[in-house]
């Protein structure tokens, strides 16, 4: 079993840090696990990602060129990424940063409107937890309860009184692609 | 130990600390900087010497300056930053000197940019520097071997008075896996009896790389030669995968042959029986390993992110008696999987014959787009 | 009562931290007075054992041979930096650099400005002689204006090669210089002057006042095709004018010192 | 009665450059002419009395190789 | 034009300057330094420039610059120095620009001494700066080759915007010989389509060996892979002595190529069918040629005076399919005649099987009473 | 009869010598008005045509986009090198470098006093933003006492760092150097000021005076921390007291130009 | 009365820093708080009247975005 | 045809001059040759020597172990090269620098008191020269008309007043040989 997710976004909106709360959770599952920033020029302004490699044996390429799930947090990633994930992939979008639909039939796709459900919880910053809440959903490679255990162990302190709210906004992620799902 | 996580940078300086590092001296360069910045802030927290040095110059003269005193010292850099240590180099080893340098590649050549490269391999294994000397060479694919080769390096430098170079790239730089650290050591500060801290109650001790009389000089090229044989016959490291009843390998190393396993699964789910082999000691070079294991095979894939440096080592090798072909990104882009799997198809399904140069091969099916 | 004899009293003896071997400096070369002083000071100070010198590329390259302690040797230029290596994992043991004007001056500019400016604590010993005296007498940065050498050989033209670079006056604008002077070797007085003066940087990195340097105008007779004695003379006559002897930067604490 | 001297020289460090012979203030020294150091050189010597033990001589010289001695009054009772 | 008895460095010297060299920029180091002082008098009196940089960190960057004007420069060094120029020489290599570097090895590693060597043939040839790049680097082996290869380098590095390295070592350097002196060309300053030397009447111009977007620098990398194909297919050059009939070749490149044509033509007196082959450019190698010639021998004796470097080109390109043997001096000592003359005798009447590696033996035999 | 109407008059406009493109360089960086400021006095002087810039190693590496002139492009502290090499074939052409303080004042501090000691008729634009921006913010030659960097991460402690390097006040002790000022970029009296000193600096180039350089105390918003406008305060309260602003060199016939 | 001046802002070069906002004597800049650049920046724009073409905001912006205009008087005959 | 000449003596010697004669005559007279000087930290002090090597034919090595003729200006040079003489060879002794006789039997030896004859030329300068006559008497490699006239072109024109003497020198030790041998 391996999975790879690909995160990608703007600088700020919590990209790198969602992947790293992944890879804590699988490392904690005892899975194995890389994590991978797209570094270089693009880091100063302009966008950001990274790649998570979870599987249950040594792990080969760290980046991938087709990832079986993608967040796709604004459009120039949806643009990006779209092609790239795999058949039968998960494509999880921030459908609050992106005026189009996605083309493609061949995967699961989720639209999400994070930054609004981020309002609606009170803090912009939780857009990032709601689209990885909703790509837990879609995705069979960790329950979202080992992912909040790991922002328990690794969010730092000074930020832990925002536990609750970020564990909220992974499950309204999680609710919100059930229930379009279910719809 | 429990598994943590952590960024390459990262794990080698905490790997070297642990390992006793004494003294760092080094100098800001992309994608390494994380490693200086690291341990600007936990070698003065353990009462042990941080300097950022006034450059690349200064920082080979300085750990060369502190390795002759007997104590565990350590650089890094990357590309450009290591070509401006080639002096200093070849004056480590000279002077026969225990020294760690870790160099984590980017695209070259000149200013280039900080995406993660393979080109300075020949620079490092065959020598950059002026004259004949041999450093160690060891190239981790992942950051528990980033940890576990850089503890280890420090031993291995000390045994043979010999300079180590841990040779990663920008991406294992900058990549994080969960990996053990081993047991913290105090700061290691050796008396042993070449090193010059002091003449208080023996005679004095010089430390040069002069020989002005030739034969003298040659006398100790000879010397740096037999210690070189003596470290070919015991510190050879390799990995191998799948090779037991493989028909063909990929070889590669670092970065480039932890993606090729990738590649290598996937054949292998295709049916095709490939292995990895994926040498660890870059020099010493796994040599009578791969020739031994070239010898049960039809053919060979050489991976790599430059345009084939280790490549003419592996033919060297092989002597050319099995097709080999090659594969190289450069410039800063990693090879991906699927890139891999395809030139593996081509190797099995359409060989061609030991004649000709792979490198030729590879320039004609991928250069002329470019 | 009281017997009143002439005894016979050791007033000068070689110093014991100098080697029992002859140098390989050209007869009359001021290297070799310097080395003495520096033997001279460290004897006086008892510091021998726990000296680590440097030695540079230069005429001086051999240096280690010459003094009686630890000696390390290193690439062109690079001293100060090699000097720092060994200072910062034994801070109490005291780390010279012995270096001439190309070494210190041009090539190695860098490394002295770097080490001066970190108030780095070694004592460096560097030797003007106005030219690059051991590959065969080429144009130093020092080299003075209309001077002939082998690589400027109708006189520096400082249209086309500049002007000489006042080391001691440079390096004394930066804060972490805590005694850089210019001496000469040139006669009896400015020895004992310079010797001094060697005491008192091995003094300002003993009590921790940061870098210090002496510059000493030095003969090279060979490549200025002069004898000895005309060398001497074409210090004071030629080099001192350019070169002021003087202190350009001196700790007040070592005013204080009683040496 | 100015102080009496005497001095020594190292022969074998001796490259006979003169510089101490043009600083001797006394004027008493001068290159063995006859001599020569297994460098092939002259050595310096003492060529007449009146030597002061000054040790300007030995502060000049680059080899460090002549020692200095002075007669001093030793009282002893 | 009549011969003169010239010293190699001046020799060299001079010929760039009949080149049309626009400027030199160097720094004092035997055993070049002559090459320096006799520019320092030559260039001024023709009206060019001459300048002694700070250092070889300073001159490699002045001919770097002057270079980007379209001017013909040269720079030359010895080993501490050339190591000292590996950054800029990556950065001359990945703008692509014309120049020409002379390097008369001495003994290393370190500071060694000031005696000859070619102990940086892996350092020029395979490549002492980071990145992927390739040099012309041309041995003489004599002054008249010293002479017609520096005064040809400079069409050389400007037809293919490349670096050319004339890889000398310190006796070629310091000895006399007659040789005749090519015709005198004023200094060049060109303005090819590249060159940046003000903008008037065209748009601006930018050199530069950033190329911060990976596909990008992949891009010039293919490119430089590109001309060096180009480069090997047209500049091979070598010289061959009493190959015809040969049963046996001697490999060996400059100095000791020269010495090992006495030991050869001793061998032919003693009847031994044996022959030269001396590359002449190293870099291109001539594979093919060597390749072939192998094939018709029954063995090779590689002499350098080094530990072996081209020893392993020797083995890749001939596939270690005939016996080869390895005779080296190292530390600034030159291989004397009879000595190569003894090992030829070796080769012919003791053939060891193409197992082994010719480096083990040779330690095996002269190693050991060091 | 006189008809007086209101015109609209250009007062400001993008100057010339500046591309088409935009930088990037982080909002409210200075390095930008650093750029502006030549080109304006590029623009003036006309000279575009004439010019060959050096970009150095920093976050000023592509300078060569930023402006519509020929460049190139010298590794990392070598631009002074690079630029001697340039202005000694083309010896009528202006040549400039434009480097930060890591670049100049620590890995490049050997070619910048061996260029100044030449007189080397080059104009150096020297950025100083105690700390080296590009790389993350890490500890510069010019970092002050006590500043946090990311690699002085409790500060920079001069016992171990050393002192800030004062670059304008050191090289101003070289014979070769005609004109050696440091300005500031925080107000817009100070802008004013330091483009009449880039002004002068290149006509000491232009008349043939020797070495220039302007040191201009510059923002690094990003690595320090603070906003834009924040930084600037700080380059006035901070920077300053420690950068004095002033003319360290001038050569006494500048002062007799008409601009 | 002062002059009377106007500036333009090249949006696409303005990086909303803020620093001209500062400057401005006569504090009549801000940035645009719906307008975005391509860069994704508010780019700043006069807000009030009393524009006096005095240049400060040039003089000050890194990014070369702003160019002054200022009202003078013309005489023909 | 191939003669290898070692001249080795003390600095000051005149021992790098006397091979550049060498040289040029042999250049003159069409002659391939090569010229090359022990250089190094011996070269400040100490001793000197220099290796000639003519020859009709393309010259391998500018160095040789074994020379076909050797000039010993100085008992050290005498103890360095006797040994290496070839089996046949010519060995030049400067006898008045040199207190012992000369080993060998299997080589032609000229013992010639250079320095008396040069001083009785009125200039010690000329001991070279007078060596440099004893060779060419032996070694059938150059007429000496052709040094002597190598001497006129190549000496430089401030000493030229010297060619005579330099010229008797050369036959003096030429003709000390003659008479030696035929005593
Ligand atoms: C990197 C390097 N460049 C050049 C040299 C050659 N070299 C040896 S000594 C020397 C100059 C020494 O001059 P200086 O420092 O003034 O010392 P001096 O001999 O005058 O005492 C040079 C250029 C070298 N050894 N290494
Ligand atoms: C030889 C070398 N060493 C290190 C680097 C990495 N590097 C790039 S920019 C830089 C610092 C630049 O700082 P500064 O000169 O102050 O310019 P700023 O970015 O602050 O304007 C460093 C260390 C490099 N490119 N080359
Ligand atoms: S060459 Fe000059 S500096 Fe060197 S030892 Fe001789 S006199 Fe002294
Ligand atoms: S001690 Fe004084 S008087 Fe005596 S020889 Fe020396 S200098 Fe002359
Ligand atoms: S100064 Fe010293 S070396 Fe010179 S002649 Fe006198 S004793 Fe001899
Ligand atoms: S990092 Fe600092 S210096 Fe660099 S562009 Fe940003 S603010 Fe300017
Ligand atoms: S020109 Fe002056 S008044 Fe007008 S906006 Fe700019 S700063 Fe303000
Ligand atoms: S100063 Fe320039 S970049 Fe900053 S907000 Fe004003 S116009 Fe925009
Ligand atoms: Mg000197
Ligand atoms: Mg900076």
């Amino acid at each position: 079993m391996q999975k790879e997710i690909i995160i990608a976004g703007f600088g700020g909106q919590g990209v790198l840090f969602a992947g790293q709360l992944l890879t804590y959770a699988a490392m904690d599952q005892g899975l194995q696990v890389t994590w991978i920033p797209s570094y270089g020029p693009e880091m100063r302004g302009g966008t950001a990602n990274c790649t998570v490699v979870i599987s249950d044996d040594e792990i080969g390429s760290p980046m991938v060129s087709r990832p079986s799930a993608v967040i796709a947090m604004n459009l120039p990633s949806l643009d990006k990424y779209e092609d790239k994930v795999k058949d039968g992939g998960v494509l999880v979008v921030n459908q609050s940063m992106v005026d189009r639909e996605v083309r493609r039939s061949d995967i699961k796709v989720a639209m999400v409107p994070a930054n609004t459900i981020a309002e609606e919880l009170g803090d912009k910053r939780m857009t990032n937890m709601v689209l990885l809440g909703a790509l837990l959903a879609n995705l069979d490679i960790l329950p979202v309860e080992a992912v909040e255990k790991a922002l328990k162990e690794h969010l730092p302190e000074r930020h832990h009184k925002l536990l609750t709210l970020n564990k909220e906004a992974m499950q309204r992620g999680g609710k919100y692609v059930a229930a379009a799902i279910s719809a | 130990m429990a598994k943590e996580l952590m960024k390459g940078n990262v794990a080698i300086a905490e790997a070297a600390v642990r390992a006793g590092l004494n003294a760092y001296f080094g100098y800001p360069i992309t994608p390494q900087t994380e490693l200086l910045e690291y341990l600007s802030s936990r070698m003065p927290e353990l009462g042990r010497t941080f300097l950022q040095a006034e450059s690349e110059l200064g920082a080979v003269n300085m750990v060369y300056g502190a390795a002759c005193t007997g104590a565990r010292v350590m650089s890094s850099s990357s590309s450009p930053g290591t070509s401006l240590m080639m002096e200093g180099i070849s004056y480590i080893a000279g002077t026969e000197l225990p020294v760690v340098i870790v160099d984590v590649m980017r695209g070259g050549p000149g200013l280039g940019n900080i995406a993660p490269a393979q080109a300075d391999y020949n620079q490092i294994v065959h020598g950059g520097g002026h004259g004949d000397y041999h450093p160690i060479v060891l190239a981790p694919a992942n950051i528990q071997e980033a940890i576990d080769l850089t503890y280890g390096a420090f031993d291995l430098a000390e045994k043979y008075r010999s300079l180590v170079v841990i040779l990663a790239d920008g991406s294992l730089g900058q990549m994080m896996e969960p990996a053990e650290l081993p047991e913290m050591k105090p700061a290691i500060m050796r008396t042993p009896d070449w090193a010059t801290y002091g003449s208080e109650g023996r005679k004095k001790r010089i430390l040069s790389s002069i020989y002005l009389d030739p034969p003298e000089q040659e006398k100790t090229n000879f010397r740096l030669e037999h210690r070189w044989q003596e470290i070919k016959a015991n510190e050879v490291q390799y990995k191998e995968y799948f090779l037991e009843d493989a028909d063909y390998a990929v070889v590669g190393f670092g970065t480039s042959g932890r993606i090729a396993l990738s590649a290598v699964r996937a054949a292998r789910a295709k049916g095709i029986k490939i292995g990895l082999f994926r040498p660890v000691s870059l020099a010493p070079y796994p040599e009578k390993e791969l020739f031994e294991l070239s010898k049960r095979l039809k053919g060979l894939l050489v991976v790599e992110m430059n345009a084939g440096q280790m490549l003419e080592d592996v033919l060297n090798i092989t002597r050319r008696q099995i097709p080999v072909e090659f594969y190289g990104r450069m410039g800063g882009i990693l090879p991906m999987p699927e890139e891999i799997e395809a030139e593996i198809d081509l190797l099995v399904n359409e060989p061609t014959a030991a004649n000709g140069h792979p490198r030729d091969r590879w320039l004609a099916r991928f250069g002329k787009k470019n | 009562m009281e017997n009143v004899t002439m005894e016979e009293q050791l007033v000068y003896d070689r110093p014991e931290s100098m080697a029992s071997v002859q140098t390989h400096y050209c007869p009359g070369c001021t290297h070799g007075v310097a080395h003495r002083l520096v033997a001279e000071v460290i004897d006086e100070m008892g510091i021998k054992d726990n000296m680590i010198g440097v030695a540079s590329v230069g005429c001086s390259v051999f240096a280690y041979n010459y003094f009686d302690f630890d000696f390390v040797q290193a690439p062109h230029g690079r001293a100060p930096a090699m000097a720092t290596g060994v200072k910062r994992v034994l801070p109490h043991r005291f780390v010279m650099t012995y270096q001439g004007d190309g070494d210190l001056a041009s090539i190695g500019m860098g490394e002295i400005v770097a080490a001066a400016a970190r108030g780095e604590n070694i004592t460096v010993i560097f030797l003007n002689n106005a030219n690059y005296g051991m590959t065969g007498g080429q144009m130093a940065p020092t080299t003075l204006p209309g001077q002939k050498t082998s690589s400027s050989p109708s006189g520096r033209d400082i249209e086309v090669a500049g002007f000489p670079i006042r080391t001691a006056e440079m390096l004394a604008t930066l804060d972490g210089a805590g005694y850089v002077v210019r001496r000469s070797l040139h006669d009896p007085k400015n020895i004992r002057m310079a010797k001094k003066s060697v005491r008192l940087a091995f003094e300002t990195q003993k009590h921790g006042l940061g870098f210090s340097l002496v510059e000493l105008l030095s003969t090279c007779p060979t490549n200025w095709g002069l004898t000895p004695i005309q060398a001497l003379k074409w210090v004071e006559d030629a080099m001192i004018p350019y070169y002021p002897i003087g202190d350009y930067k001196v700790n007040p604490a070592l005013k204080e010192l009683k040496i | 009665m100015p102080p009496q001297g005497r001095i020594e020289v190292r022969d074998n460090y001796c490259k006979g450059c003169e510089i101490c012979v043009a600083a001797c203030p006394q004027g008493v020294l001068a290159l063995a002419p006859e001599r020569l150091n297994i460098k092939g050189y002259h050595p310096v010597e003492l060529i007449e009395q009146g030597c002061t033990g000054c040790g300007i001589c030995a502060i000049v010289c680059p080899e460090a190789a002549i020692i200095v001695y002075r007669e001093v009054k030793s009282r002893s009772q």
